[in-house]
């Protein structure tokens, strides 16, 4: 700096971005300090959408959780459906019959695709790029008509339940799979067009928010943005679940954790997903969908107009719960932004004790101001959209 | 046993801290005295048979009616070995407060400021200790099993509690 | 002198119409239509007037109608007056640099001499610069006045990208300049009836860096750092609402037909055809008589000079829908550090090839 | 607080009409002159995305390719709530939330109308509990109420052609509708 400077009065600039600001997506709010256009400070306030996710899961049965971990990451709800079921099932000590993990897997998979897609779509859309925003929209409608071909809804699904699934995959499930991701394919190839090799978005992207590994992962960052920064932490390779060691996917990683790479961490688990997905519908064997526990399992339609006992575990399962035995249990699953984890108490009641989320994107948000300290305020744009912050899953 | 091994090895070295030690599903499970907490934890990230230097969740259970009252979980995790361990922690209400390990994994910071928030747990040499999810004006704190559930607390509009 | 008078104002009311009437209603309809196009979307398509929707062409009257009877708002702490003129500082040179911009040839039409330009100056080009350069005003007092820190940090972005991207197209002007050796617009217009005359195939260099600087210059994508919607909110006119609102934007789309219309003047001869002189053209209409040939040869060099004109809309249309944007500093080095020295290194060049002819 | 609400612009129905047609209600040319004016606020929609939760996603598809809301000529985003004129509440509003919404809905300039999407605006949905608004319309005035958890992008052009039509029979005294009536706001 001149002497000019020193001379002249001179004071930074305090201003506030969000919560209702175009990029914060109306649940977080930074509150800025600039010299210029560089950000000296940053305070991030999260919990404009806290909902009180836990309170409600404690007053109702451990069926009824289901629901509220849709809009938990409400960009992937199958995941988080799938991430419960898997708790519950560990804390009672079920194993569901193989085609159930088979189409968890499957469920999981379009979930995860369809949420890098609208992450992607958003960042793209953020720094300018609409046409590739809309592309990817579209894309993401059609791998939504899937899974409302699935379960019937678009966004909310509550497809999966304990020991089981809602109902199995409906006819033609694969052939339409084939045409969407033949489609899909095609519209990732117009956006990898559009942005990959586009100068002005690695410009804008590239060396922006740099989170170096060691440091990543002290402030506990997961999933894609761990990748980017080279570490190869995926709870499907780690602890695999379900059946995803059965699967032949490759786990992309970047190289120096910048938005960069994150971007293209993410464009390659979307093509990986659909790997999975072709896999697991090739392999998929037949057989029940749902354990035989009626003391646990959700009662089908039919047998509770045909059967007696049926309605009987019906009712009592509606209206006192299922009753896990009492216990601890942390179960983790690879959400679409990293470790998805349930902490689940259960005092062997109908209701839980305590039904904790292991937030992704909650740490990831907490390193913001160090991603972008330094950086203009234009950098805060495609490192708020790479983490992929998504207030139902940070604020709860 | 080798799943045992962070249990067995946190026995050998602080065993007069570790309350109780179980495994229940696979889950390994150590509760320890809060006073020794810090250094419980330097050496789980720090020991090179262990290495946890994941610091994945920390949150609190309320067991009203319990003495002493509060449980801080912290679930731990390491790369290097593929492992998880879960610490607890007992807190009682009338001194409910323990040692922030914000020096030891950054990103304890806002996981301690929301069990705060919630809980009402004091995390000493916390360096902004303030609420996360809700607003200053909030009084109270809504995960504990005392609050009811519809108590609404609103900044504007009508109270139709 | 009556016919004088007339001529002008008869001119002068074809260029108003022409902009004001159908470019910028009808271009926030193009725009729209545009993006729906690439975007695989329909677009606007549903405002009808008695049943008819004419592809949603009532879509700008709908707007107009209700930007009209919006609120006017001035926020609290702003300037009043700085306030209320800067969309007009931002929109007027629009208006006015069409005035030097010929888009036909010279005729004689019933005895009297017709000049297919308002304003004939022989300082044509300075005068397009001296007024658009007052279009950076329009932006900077919007930003300043409005008491916003969005705002201001809008329209200081605003302020220095113009002035940067100001300096390199002057620049590259004067290559154009000195291979033509004028600054009347009618004559560098009329000097390129022969084809390979044309701008394009003198100074392909200049008309790249001209065409870049102009859209920075406009503010338009990939260059709309100064109104980066998920950055600064709206940017210089975040506290505006209603009319005054839809003044930048009316300035924008102007300003994006004069572009079009001084790359279609300087690089892409003018009002004419290839291969294609005003004299052929007279030629060719010698069956209508002098004043039909006249006439016939004014409508082809108009409808020749628009379609250019509506061209090179469509590219920038294109360009803004398709590239994401730049950073504010990335945007600062773009022309500061690439456009600068290749403009230097093209006007040398150009005298170096002058001088050995 | 309803009747507040209620007078305050919450239905074109009651409220100043009959005031209105004492004084201009004979005249032909206010009358075509409200109708033209109608319908160009009707197909012009620049909304303000208020996006908080879930239902973004769905907001997103309606303005994507397939749903495409610019067709009914209310695509246009402004994020400066000056520029815009209807607020889309889309998702949760938390009492965290709750006096940005109160501020942002005072910026706006008249005329403006509010669309409550989905069940969590319309009601607070099923998240009945300390933390979340029990329904947007305890704090503003509301003109079209959209529930679905998130409502399909079907039901949110519905509910926008629902909307055009009401824009369709308002009357001059609609508006202006004001603050919000639980604002200290001017």
């Amino acid at each position: 700096m001149s002497d000019s400077a020193k001379d002249l009065h001179s004071e930074y600039m305090v201003i506030n971005m969000g919560p209702s600001h175009p990029v914060t997506h109306g649940t977080v709010k930074f509150l800025l300090t600039l010299e210029g256009e560089t950000i000296i400070d940053m305070k991030v306030d999260i919990g404009f959408l806290h909902r009180g996710f836990e309170k409600m899961c404690e007053n109702g049965t451990w069926e009824q959780v289901m629901p509220y971990t849709d809009r938990l990451n409400y960009v992937s709800p199958l995941i988080n459906n799938v991430g419960y079921a898997l708790a519950v099932e560990k804390l009672v000590g079920i194993d569901v019959p193989e085609r159930c993990k088979y189409i968890r897997v499957i469920a999981s998979e379009l979930s995860r695709i369809s949420d890098h897609y609208t992450n992607i779509a958003a960042g793209a859309m953020e720094v300018g790029g609409f046409t590739a925003f809309l592309y990817f929209v579209e894309a993401r409608e059609l791998v939504w008509d899937l899974i409302e071909m699935l379960c019937g809804a678009r966004v909310t699904s509550n497809y999966v339940r304990i020991g089981g699934v809602k109902s199995d995959l409906p006819d033609g499930f694969k052939d339409k799979t084939r045409d969407v991701f033949k489609k899909c394919r095609k519209l990732w190839a117009d956006v990898n067009k559009l942005l990959t090799k586009n100068r002005i978005f690695i410009d804008r992207v590239r060396n922006v928010g740099i989170m170096p590994p060691d440091e990543a992962i002290a402030w506990g960052f997961t999933g894609p943005c761990l990748r980017a920064c080279g570490i190869p932490y995926d709870v499907r390779k780690f602890h695999p679940y379900l059946v995803y060691d059965q699967m032949d996917f490759e786990v992309p990683v970047g190289e120096k954790g910048d938005n960069f790479d994150r971007y293209l961490v993410r464009m390659e688990e979307i093509n990986q997903s659909m790997r999975i997905v072709e896999q697991a519908l090739e392999k998929i064997p037949s057989g029940p969908i749902n354990v035989n526990m009626p003391e646990y399992r959700w009662q089908s339609k039919e047998d509770i107009s045909t059967r007696i006992e049926s309605l009987i575990f019906h009712f009592k399962t509606v209206t006192e719960g299922i009753k896990p035995p009492p216990g601890e249990i942390y179960s983790a699953v690879e959400g679409a932004n990293g470790e998805l984890g349930f902490y689940l108490v259960s005092d062997g009641s109908g209701k839980p004790y305590k039904c904790r989320v292991r937030p992704p994107c909650f740490p990831l948000t907490a390193a913001m101001p160090k991603m972008v300290k330094g950086g203009f305020i234009a950098d805060i744009v495609p490192t708020f959209d790479m983490i992929n912050m998504i207030g139902g899953e940070c604020d709860r | 046993m080798e799943a045992n091994i962070t249990i067995n090895k946190l026995k050998a070295r602080f065993a007069e801290s570790i309350v109780d030690a179980h495994s229940y599903r696979g889950d390994d499970t150590a509760i320890v005295k809060k006073e020794e907490l810090l250094d419980i934890f330097i050496f789980l990230r720090d020991d090179k048979e262990l290495l946890y230097n994941f610091m994945m969740d920390l949150t609190v259970v309320d067991y009203l009616g319990k003495e002493p009252r509060f449980e801080v979980v912290y679930h731990l995790y390491s790369l290097a070995y593929n492992r998880r361990v879960r610490i607890k922690t007992r807190v009682s209400e009338s001194e409910c407060s323990v040692d922030s390990i914000v020096s030891i994994w950054p990103s304890a910071n806002w996981f301690e400021r929301e069990a705060f928030d919630l809980y009402g747990i004091v995390f000493k040499g916390h360096p902004n200790l303030s609420r996360i999810l809700l607003y200053d004006s909030f009084q109270g704190h809504p995960l504990r099993k005392d609050y009811p559930i519809k108590k609404r607390q609103p900044q504007i509009g009508p109270n139709n509690n | 002198m009556a016919a004088n008078l007339i001529e002008s104002i008869v001119k002068i009311l074809f260029i108003f119409s022409v902009n004001i009437g159908f470019f910028s209603p009808i271009l926030g309809w193009v725009e729209r239509k545009q993006s729906a196009l690439m975007q695989d979307r329909v677009g606007a398509n549903r405002a009808d007037v008695c049943g008819f929707t004419l592809i949603g062409l009532f879509h700008p009257i709908a707007d107009a109608i209700k930007v009209l009877t919006k609120e006017d708002f001035i926020p609290e702490g702003a300037d009043r007056l700085f306030h209320t003129i800067a969309p007009f500082i931002s929109l007027t040179p629009a208006i006015i640099t069409f005035a030097v911009i010929p888009f036909g040839g010279q005729y004689e039409l019933f005895g009297h001499h017709v000049n297919l330009i308002i304003a004939d100056l022989d300082v044509g080009i300075l005068f397009v610069f001296a007024f658009a350069s007052l279009a950076s005003f329009g932006s900077v007092l919007a930003g300043w006045s409005s008491n916003n820190n969005w705002s201001f940090l809008g329209g200081l972005r605003a302020s220095a990208q113009m002035l940067s991207y100001e300096v390199v197209m002057g620049l590259n002007i004067i290559g154009v300049i000195m291979v033509y050796g004028t600054l009347r617009l009618s004559q560098i217009g009329a000097m390129q009836a022969d084809f390979f005359n044309w701008g394009i195939f003198l100074q392909p260099v200049g008309f790249v860096l001209f065409f870049t600087c102009a859209i920075a210059e406009n503010k338009r994508a990939p260059f709309d750092v100064a109104e980066a919607e998920s950055e600064l909110v709206a940017g210089y006119f975040t506290e505006y609402s209603g009319m005054k609102f839809v003044m930048f934007w009316m300035g924008e789309f102007l300003e994006i037909v004069t572009i079009g219309a001084l790359v279609t003047t300087m690089f892409f001869g003018a009002w004419h055809l290839p291969f294609v002189s005003d004299q052929m053209l007279l030629n060719y209409f010698r069956f209508a008589g002098p004043n039909g040939a006249a006439s016939l040869a004014i409508v082809v060099n108009i409808i020749t000079f628009f379609s250019k004109v509506i061209f090179f809309i469509w590219l920038q249309m294109t360009i803004r829908w398709t590239l994401p944007r730049f950073r504010y500093d990335q945007v600062m080095r773009l022309g500061w550090k690439m456009f600068l020295p290749i403009a230097l290194i093209n006007i040398f060049i150009t005298g170096v090839v002058i001088l050995a002819k | 607080m309803i009747d507040t609400l209620k007078r305050k612009g919450g239905c074109s129905s009651c409220g100043g009409v009959d005031d209105d047609s004492r004084l201009l209600g004979g005249s032909v040319i206010l009358t075509k002159l409200e109708a033209i004016n109608n319908w160009g606020r009707k197909y012009s929609f620049f909304q303000y995305p208020f996006v908080t939760a879930c239902c973004g996603m769905e907001f997103m598809s309606v303005c994507g390719p397939k749903y495409d809301l610019d067709r009914f000529g209310a695509a246009l985003p402004r994020f400066s709530p000056r520029q815009a004129d209807l607020l889309m509440v889309v998702g949760t509003i938390s009492h965290k939330q709750a006096p940005i919404l109160v501020k942002v809905y005072n910026q706006m300039a008249e005329p403006k109308w509010v669309f409550a999407f989905g069940v969590c605006a319309v009601s607070g949905g099923f998240y009945d509990n300390y933390a979340t608004v029990q329904g947007i319309d305890t704090l503003i005035p509301v003109d079209i109420y959209v529930p679905g958890c998130p409502p399909r992008p079907e039901m949110v052009i519905d509910g926008l052609i629902k909307l055009q039509q009401k824009v369709m029979e308002s009357r001059w005294s609609d508006y202006p509708k004001g603050a919000s009536p639980v604002s200290n706001d001017k």
